[in-house]
């Protein structure tokens, strides 16, 4: 019993810190009035205290405020690269698994290559021949991710096709199609959809990973991992700089996680 | 017997999950040499008497008794450390699939010596070296009658036959020479002549002075082995006595009621089927000689009054053939020159032995696996090797029910829409005519139409396979085809849909070709049967010549090795 | 052409103010604690392995000039001050027009693998240097790029560098690790490995042999027991007296840091003037404003919105320089007031530090006159519907104490209406935009030990001119500096051209980068050169 | 049979390879900007005479086809091309470099194992178990550099117990290493957890208890193995996160090895290095999946039997 409510009270902390981070994305405003970007030389990196809860950084900007602002872009990111991967995963993953046995064999095949390759290298190269840059750290983390959402996509259409539910309906005569499109399609996103609200949070760790390395965004712009990269070099003194950015993107990890199994073991439930 | 030593006593036996209790106040006592058979349905509480009697009730479980002695040990206050001097040297558990009841992973010899290992040498209770170990081990495989014990020995689970890996179950709980043995369903996952031999063996343990407690929800396993029956029911006992008394005069109307829902293969001379007088068909050609009655592909006819169209069969299967290649690149024929006919409103039966290839003909009729030699016609129409999409609108006369339903389900769809999917014509009939329809469905299959927005997962088994049905009947379909539709439901339930399959026999004049490992099952239902081996047809006949006049040794076997009830 | 590029870090740095640790450029480090002993070893800790570009002829990476000093010897040595000294030559003559410098060597140097250096190893160098297959752009130009006209053996211990046009700077040049002298006997048989160098290719006549190289990780020099040919008036002479130089990379400067304060290593370079309150009193801490051009941003005279001189002058005059260079580096660096740090020997303007100042007020009314005077919703000024907006591009990584000055910069001149807008690009794109011009502004630094640099800056053509600057009179001014050997006429011309700078505000220099070089206590006689960069010969670990 | 399983096996193994290969030559010809330029640095005053040598030498001036195909012989003959940027054949930047990355791979592995193994294996008690699964929960949704960064200003800045950078000797392999492993131990501990309570519930534990086994034996003798084969399925992902942790963990650390070879390379475009690197990967996934499925062979008796018996019906 206590453990059901143990589990019961981190699912509600993890989805009010989803909002507020949603929301931080949405209407920074609402959090803070100062500008992420307003440097002041008379300010410069001072403890976290009232005024600056997250202390300032070397230009004497907010760090709250950076952090905050922060949001759009990490979230952005995450559910952005996430969000296409899922949808170009589906459709080629759905049609892959449906596809006669040579095509699905050698597009396998070609996912398998991709899979060879650690998620966060995929990234990396691909930014070797992107460059670096904002959106192409979102579409490299994105086709880091894609290779995965295929290959569940088409395991799950699988699944699914040689189901007892697809031969029942083929029994009933029901047009193939349609089987795609009333069984096939819907059962294979669910689990897609709870692998995905926890890609989200991968996707984001991987993402502040490359600003990190210094491939992303570029300073001002206000991104997690590149607040803590420019706080790397001041743990010494500053710790703060590196600290609180560092714990948004955990949380925001975390959060997505717990709620993503939460769904997950939902959906287990009502799969058996 | 009843002088013999007492080995396991327990009165006022409980068991409760927080405030549930679901074993209630059950006393029981064993004596060495006496085998005491506890019978119910799933939930009855007849597994967790067991465990109690193991010390292996889940965590969560709380135990309370008057009295709970295991070979003359009050187990009531034993610590986790006492239990496990217990198990294994005074009780042995024999579970009911060896596969996975002995560690996959691990040889057989090594599960068999486990037993030694933990106690030590049952006569003194020293540390085995090695060697002695694998003489024990042998030996013991040997008790059970496994052949070269000391070669499977050295082999995994996997790689044993389903009745060796159960002897070397049972092997390993004995290993130990536990006074006590608790059987939980020992040969329900086993053919049913393999099921024979494995009896036979626990039979002649007993003999030699072992107190042997089986769990099991067949009357008629039992009913062969046992010298007291109990029979459990919501957690309680509520029927005890000799097997004999309690087979023959059940006093409980719960036992009445197991029992006259326990289909069985009455003994000879064979009673006059429900059906009238089948009748078989003309021979065609590709029909082979090798069958008692008759030579020819068996057409068996129903009288079925309100039964469709015309005189020809329903559906004609012609030397049909199928064939798989095995992992080490061999070719197996799963299904082999089998030609029948099925008369409309006829019932036929096809039994076998699992890896006999009914399944797979189940799916060449239904035209969900192409045959590779021979064909199948519908109506008179070719079926197999047709396309697709020319098949699909006659797929409304050919329906499938399968073991399980559950799988059969879109989880994501409720009740109605599950039924909807099975109208012909689809979307285009009207919405209200639809659910009227979908109603009448329902009702038709004994489904209260307040389930009607349940999921599948919120349904019992029973409710389940009702539905399965009811999907099936909704294209008015001329023939249905069943594979194993009650194997995985208790007996009470599964009375009730073979009754309901017969109703729709009669009522709807519909066909069926019922596929079951189970002869009881099919005598209870149908008219003529064929009996499959590796593939073949071996023997085909009206029910009650078959088994009453079976002309196949192996036809001979199966019938032979069903239990039967006194 | 006298430039030298510093892609990764223009170091920080700092004056301290603390008397015990402010060093003045070209003293040796203080005497640790302890008393002098011969022999052990000093671990010096650097920020970038130069792996793949250890050839001293064709490298452009300042590490790999520290780093192969040690292993190299010059025809002469640049005092700190500026001063040249006789090292490998004993001395030298200069024709009257300036174009044959003649060189007498010393007969008793030998190389580290016993190849003999006399005329023809000099030759053999200086050959390889212009050799296309080298592929040399730093030592190339140190030698006088085209005005280079080949160079003669005399006799064994006498040889003479001619030249097509006088070329005033070729001395000083003579003295970088760059013009210094491999074994002719690697240069005729390993050629195509000088760069991956190492041990047996990187060979010199230096007090070091360099014994080991793991790339990446570390190099480690063994002292030359032989060498006796130290540079003249050198505080060491004979062989070091350490017998093992150990270098480690730390890329970081944090890390490099505490590697210095938890006695891992003991002398880091490029120390992080950020760091500097970490390391504390326990530690030497030398720090030497670098000669060249200051860290500046040039602006492209050629595009619409820098065409316009008044605007140029409201854009440096529109930030406050003096407040964010202190914020940024805490103090430490000092505010640059012209394109020539004040350390370049025979040059510096010192007047131009009264001059410049922070005004918003008198940027704000040139840019109403310019014509800028309407504003736009974000509250930049727009003329004729267009944004006064400039495009700023640096090349990545770009180091943190440049971005933060960047964004003080954005921020400050945000409050003028004028938009910055920072493109921060890898080095292939930025190389594609600088080529093509593509941008409004960019901001580089330039290493040298000679004011010539400002020919490249800002001469027409020049590979650095990225102003794109293109004035006659510019011109034949740079032109007369070069060829003009006496200092106080040199003087003069490159007053004229830092002041030229000022009034048309081409180039905005930002701050003077410093190298600081910290070590501990149980070290001394680290000397540094005109760079601040640390000379070992004479280091010692004290007991 | 065998023996053709064998072939088909390592004719798989090739294509993969292959397909890389292939996949990273096409990829960076798609790279924009001139490879000599990067080359030459940024500023280089390169004659064009001088870029178009160092172009025939390179073999760039050559049709695709044509580089392609002495691309493949030259990877076929181990010869995988000259750093532009470090001017060492790549075979030797990596096999410089690798042993440091090994090394802390090993060290990292090593180290995740036995927090996984304690957390799984030897953490009892449900409170202790929600404890755990909530550190492990943590430590996978951690960004690396931030743990990396956490444990250099807890252990290194803060307490000084462990040197601050460099690859010497075992102190220094210690943050480094918990900065990768924590996070594989975090998933590890949870799959192997998981393995190990699916196993208890599994028919054979109740058998094994039944012959009075306890928890130290079941585990040791019964659900470990059982738990190991999921948590073999994760090596995959593993020997990636020891990959892609390297890159990271070599940058904060200031580490020597491959991840900080292959991200100098991507930064600076150094062609030669990325494909090496892309190569050198996709054969060390090829011979992990291989000793991920010898290992398989081994723990699991049923897989790859000749004859599997077939199942009752029920």
């Amino acid at each position: 019993m206590r453990r059901r409510f143990a589990a019961r009270a981190g699912l509600i902390v993890a989805a009010l810190f989803l909002v507020a981070v949603t929301l931080m994305a949405v209407a920074p405003g609402l959090f803070t009035p100062l500008d992420p970007l307003a440097t002041d030389t008379d300010q410069v990196l001072r403890p976290p205290g009232w005024g600056h809860p997250f202390g300032t950084d070397q230009t004497g900007r907010d760090m709250f405020a950076r952090v905050v602002y922060g949001a759009s872009y990490s979230l952005g990111v995450g559910a952005g690269a996430t969000a296409a991967a899922l949808v170009i995963g589906v459709v080629v993953g759905t049609l892959v698994g449906l596809a006669p046995r040579v095509v699905d064999g050698v597009a396998m095949r070609g996912v398998e290559i991709l899979l060879a390759f650690p998620e966060f290298l995929i990234a990396l190269f691909a930014i070797a021949v992107l460059g670096p840059g904002p959106v192409n750290v979102a579409t490299a983390v994105g086709v880091a991710a894609l290779p995965a959402y295929i290959r569940v996509a088409r395991a799950e259409t699988l699944v699914v096709r040689r189901s007892g539910y697809v031969e029942a309906a083929r029994g009933l005569g029901v047009h193939p199609l349609r089987v795609a499109v009333s069984h096939v399609v819907p059962n294979t996103l669910r689990p897609l959809g709870v692998i995905a609200t926890i890609g989200i949070g991968t996707t984001i760790v991987a993402a502040a990973g490359l600003s990190f390395l210094g491939l992303g965004p570029q300073d001002p712009t206000p991104e997690w991992g590149l607040l803590l990269s420019g706080g790397r070099n001041l743990l010494a003194q500053a710790w703060w700089v590196a600290f609180f950015p560092g714990v948004l993107i955990t949380g925001t990890v975390v959060s997505a996680t717990v709620v993503g199994r939460r769904l997950r073991r939902a959906g287990e439930g009502r799969r058996s | 017997m009843t002088d013999a030593r007492e080995v396991v006593r327990a009165t006022g036996l409980t068991v409760r999950f927080g405030p549930t209790v679901v074993v209630d106040s059950v006393s029981l006592s064993l004596a060495a040499g006496e085998c005491l058979a506890i019978v119910g349905e799933s939930g009855s509480g007849k597994t967790l008497t067991a465990r109690a009697l193991l010390g292996l009730l889940p965590d969560d479980a709380v135990l309370s008794a008057d009295e709970l002695l295991i070979d003359g040990v009050d187990v009531r206050r034993l610590s986790e450390a006492d239990w496990r001097r217990i198990r294994g040297a005074r009780v042995g558990l024999v579970s009911q699939d060896a596969l996975v009841s002995l560690d996959p992973l691990r040889r057989v010899g090594r599960e068999v010596a486990e037993v030694l290992e933990i106690h030590g040498d049952p006569s003194s209770g020293d540390r085995m070296p090695r060697a002695a170990l694998d003489e024990t081990v042998t030996a013991q495989l040997g008790r059970v009658a496994v052949p070269e014990p000391e070669e499977r020995a050295r082999q995994y689970p996997h790689e044993l036959s389903g009745g060796l890996r159960q002897r070397a179950l049972i092997a390993s709980a004995l290993a130990g020479e536990p006074g006590v043995l608790i059987a939980d369903e020992p040969t329900t996952a086993l053919d049913v002549t393999v099921q024979a031999q494995v009896l036979e063996l626990l039979s002649g343990l007993r003999d030699d002075g072992l107190g042997i407690i089986v769990i099991s929800h067949d009357l008629a396993v039992v009913a062969g082995i046992a010298d007291r029956v109990a029979v459990m029911r919501s957690g309680r006992i509520v029927e005890e006595g000799t097997t004999v008394e309690v087979l023959s005069n059940p006093r409980h109307p719960y036992t009445r009621m197991l029992l006259a829902a326990a289909p069985r293969l009455p003994a000879t001379p064979f009673p006059e089927p429900s059906f009238p007088e089948p009748s078989f068909a003309e021979p065609v050609e590709g029909s082979r000689p090798s069958t008692s009655s008759g030579n020819g592909p068996s057409t068996s006819s129903g009288n079925g009054t309100s039964a469709g169209s015309g005189n020809g069969p329903v559906l004609r299967a012609t030397g049909l053939g199928r064939d798989f290649r095995r992992p080490d690149g061999g070719v197996r024929s799963a299904v082999d020159d089998v030609s029948f006919d099925v008369l409309p409103a006829a019932a036929i039966g096809i039994v076998g032995e699992s890896g006999s290839g009914k399944t797979t003909l189940a799916r060449l009729l239904l035209g969900f696996d192409a045959p590779d030699r021979g064909s199948v016609t519908l109506d008179g129409q070719p079926w197999s090797g047709v396309k697709e999409g020319r098949r699909r609108s006659r797929r409304g006369d050919i329906q499938y029910i399968s073991q399980d339903p559950l799988g059969s389900f879109d989880p994501r769809y409720t009740v109605s829409r599950i039924v909807a999917e099975g109208l012909r014509g689809g979307p285009r009939t009207s919405s209200r005519s639809r659910a009227a329809r979908i109603r009448a469905l329902l009702d038709s299959v004994g489904i209260d139409s307040s389930l009607a927005g349940r999921r599948p997962h919120e349904l019992s088994g029973g409710q389940r396979q009702r539905v399965a049905i009811a999907r099936a009947i909704a294209s008015e379909p001329r023939i249905l085809v069943c594979d194993e539709p009650v194997s995985a439901l208790d007996v009470s339930i599964q009375a009730t849909i073979i009754d309901l399959l017969a109703g729709l026999r009669r009522d709807l004049g519909v066909a069926l070709v019922f596929v079951s490992h189970d002869l009881a099952v099919v005598a209870t239902l149908c008219d003529d049967v064929l009996v499959m081996r590796d593939g073949r047809v071996v023997e085909r006949g009206a029910i009650g010549e078959v088994f009453a006049h079976p002309q196949h040794p192996f036809t001979k076997a199966l019938v032979d090795a069903v239990p039967r009830m006194p | 052409m006298f430039s030298r590029h510093r892609p990764f870090r223009i170091a920080g740095s700092l004056a301290l103010v603390t008397a015990a640790a402010l060093v003045l450029a070209g003293c040796s480090t203080p005497a640790g604690s302890g008393e002098k002993t011969e022999g052990g070893t000093i671990t010096f800790g650097v920020d970038v392995d130069p792996v793949g570009h250890l050839d001293v002829h064709s490298s452009q990476l300042d590490i790999n000039a520290i780093l192969q000093r040690p292993v190299f010897d010059s025809l002469v040595s640049q005092n700190a001050d500026g001063t040249i000294v006789p090292w490998l030559a004993t001395s030298w003559q200069v024709s009257d027009d300036g174009l044959q410098y003649t060189f007498d060597l010393r007969d008793d140097v030998t190389f580290s693998d016993g190849e003999k250096f006399d005329a023809a190893a000099v030759k053999a160098n200086f050959d390889h240097i212009v050799d296309p297959a080298t592929e040399s752009a730093q030592a190339s130009s140190l030698i006088g790029g085209e005005y280079y006209a080949g160079t003669d053996v005399i006799d064994d211990s006498t040889v003479r560098v001619n030249f097509s046009q006088p070329y005033a700077p070729f001395l000083a040049n003579a003295a970088s690790v760059e013009l210094g002298f491999y074994s002719p006997k690697v240069l005729a048989e390993h050629a195509d490995e000088l760069k991956a160098g190492g041990p047996g290719i990187s060979v010199g006549s230096g007090p070091f042999i360099l014994s080991e190289y793991t790339p990446g990780s570390e190099l480690v020099y063994t002292k030359n027991p032989d060498y006796n040919w130290a540079p003249e008036g050198a505080a060491a002479q004979g062989p070091a007296t350490i017998d093992e130089l150990d270098v480690k990379i730390l890329p970081e400067s944090s890390v490099r840091t505490s590697a210095l304060t938890s006695g891992q290593v003991d002398v880091i370079g490029d120390t992080a003037p950020s760091s500097l309150g970490q390391i504390g009193d326990g530690f030497t801490v030398t720090s030497t404003e670098s000669p060249g051009v200051p860290y500046s941003l040039y602006l492209n005279v050629t595009r619409p919105v820098f065409s316009d001189v008044e605007v140029r002058k409201a854009f440096a005059g529109g930030f406050d320089l003096d407040a964010a260079v202190k914020a940024v580096f805490a103090g430490s660096y000092q505010r640059a007031y012209s394109i020539l740090g004040p350390t370049t020997p025979d040059s510096y303007d010192a007047a131009l530090e009264t001059s410049a100042s922070f005004d918003a007020d008198a940027a704000n009314d040139a840019l109403d006159a310019a014509g800028w005077s309407e504003r736009d919703s974000d509250g930049y000024r727009t003329k004729n519907g267009e944004r006064l907006s400039a495009r700023w591009i640096s090349y990545t990584p770009v180091n943190e104490d440049n971005a933060n000055l960047a964004n003080l910069i954005q921020d400050g001149l945000k409050k003028i209406g004028f938009e910055v807008v920072h493109d921060q690009l890898e080095p292939g794109a930025y190389l594609d935009a600088y080529l093509a011009g593509d941008y409004d502004l960019t901001d580089w630094g330039f290493l040298s030990a000679d004011a010539d640099v400002l020919r490249s800056h800002l001469g027409t053509g020049g590979y650095q001119n990225a102003s794109h600057l293109s004035d006659p009179e510019i011109d034949a001014t740079l032109a007369s500096a070069v060829a003009t050997t006496d200092a106080s006429q040199r003087a003069e011309l490159y007053t004229q051209l830092q002041q030229w700078n000022a009034e048309n505000a081409v180039i905005v220099p930002l701050y003077v980068p410093e190298y600081i070089l910290a070590s501990s206590k149980k070290v001394g006689g680290v000397e540094v050169d005109i760079h601040g960069w640390p000379l070992f010969s004479g280091a010692y670990v004290t007991k | 049979m065998v023996f053709r399983r064998i072939l088909a096996r390592l004719a798989g193994m090739l294509v993969v390879v292959w397909g890389a290969a292939t996949a990273a030559f096409l990829v960076l010809k798609l790279v924009p900007g001139d490879p000599v330029d990067v080359m030459l640095g940024v500023s280089a005053q390169a004659s064009p005479e001088l870029k178009q040598s160092i172009r025939v030498e390179l073999g760039l001036d050559q049709p695709l086809a044509v580089q392609y195909v002495s691309y493949l012989s030259r990877l076929v003959r181990g010869d995988f091309g000259t750093s532009y940027q470090l001017r060492l054949p790549v075979t030797d930047v990596i096999g410089q470099q690798l042993g440091y990355t090994l090394q802390l791979a090993a060290a990292s592995l090593a180290l995740a194992l036995v927090i996984a193994l304690v957390g799984a294996v030897v953490v009892h008690g449900r409170a202790a178990r929600g404890i755990v699964s909530v550190l492990e929960l943590l430590a996978i949704s951690s960004p690396p550099f931030w743990i990396g960064l956490v444990l250099l200003s807890v252990f290194a800045f803060g307490l000084g117990w462990f040197p601050v950078a460099g690859a010497d000797g075992i102190q220094g392999l210690v943050l480094p290493a918990a900065t990768i492993a924590l996070p594989v131990a975090g998933i590890l501990g949870q799959v192997l957890r998981t393995g190990l309570e699916d196993a208890e519930q599994q028919p054979f534990a109740t058998t094994a208890r039944a012959r009075g086994a306890g928890p130290a034996r079941l585990v040791l003798r019964h659900t470990l193995r059982h738990a190991a084969i999921p948590a073999l399925t994760l090596a995959g992902y593993i020997v990636g996160s020891l990959l892609g942790g390297a890159v990271i963990v070599e940058s904060v650390f200031a580490r020597p090895g491959l991840g900080r070879v292959a991200l100098a390379a991507i930064t600076n475009r150094d062609l030669p290095v990325v494909m090496g690197i892309i190569v050198f990967t996709a054969i060390v996934f090829v011979l992990v999946n291989l000793v991920v499925d010898l290992a398989y062979r081994a723990i699991d008796p049923r897989i790859g039997a000749p004859t599997t018996a077939i199942r009752g019906a029920r």
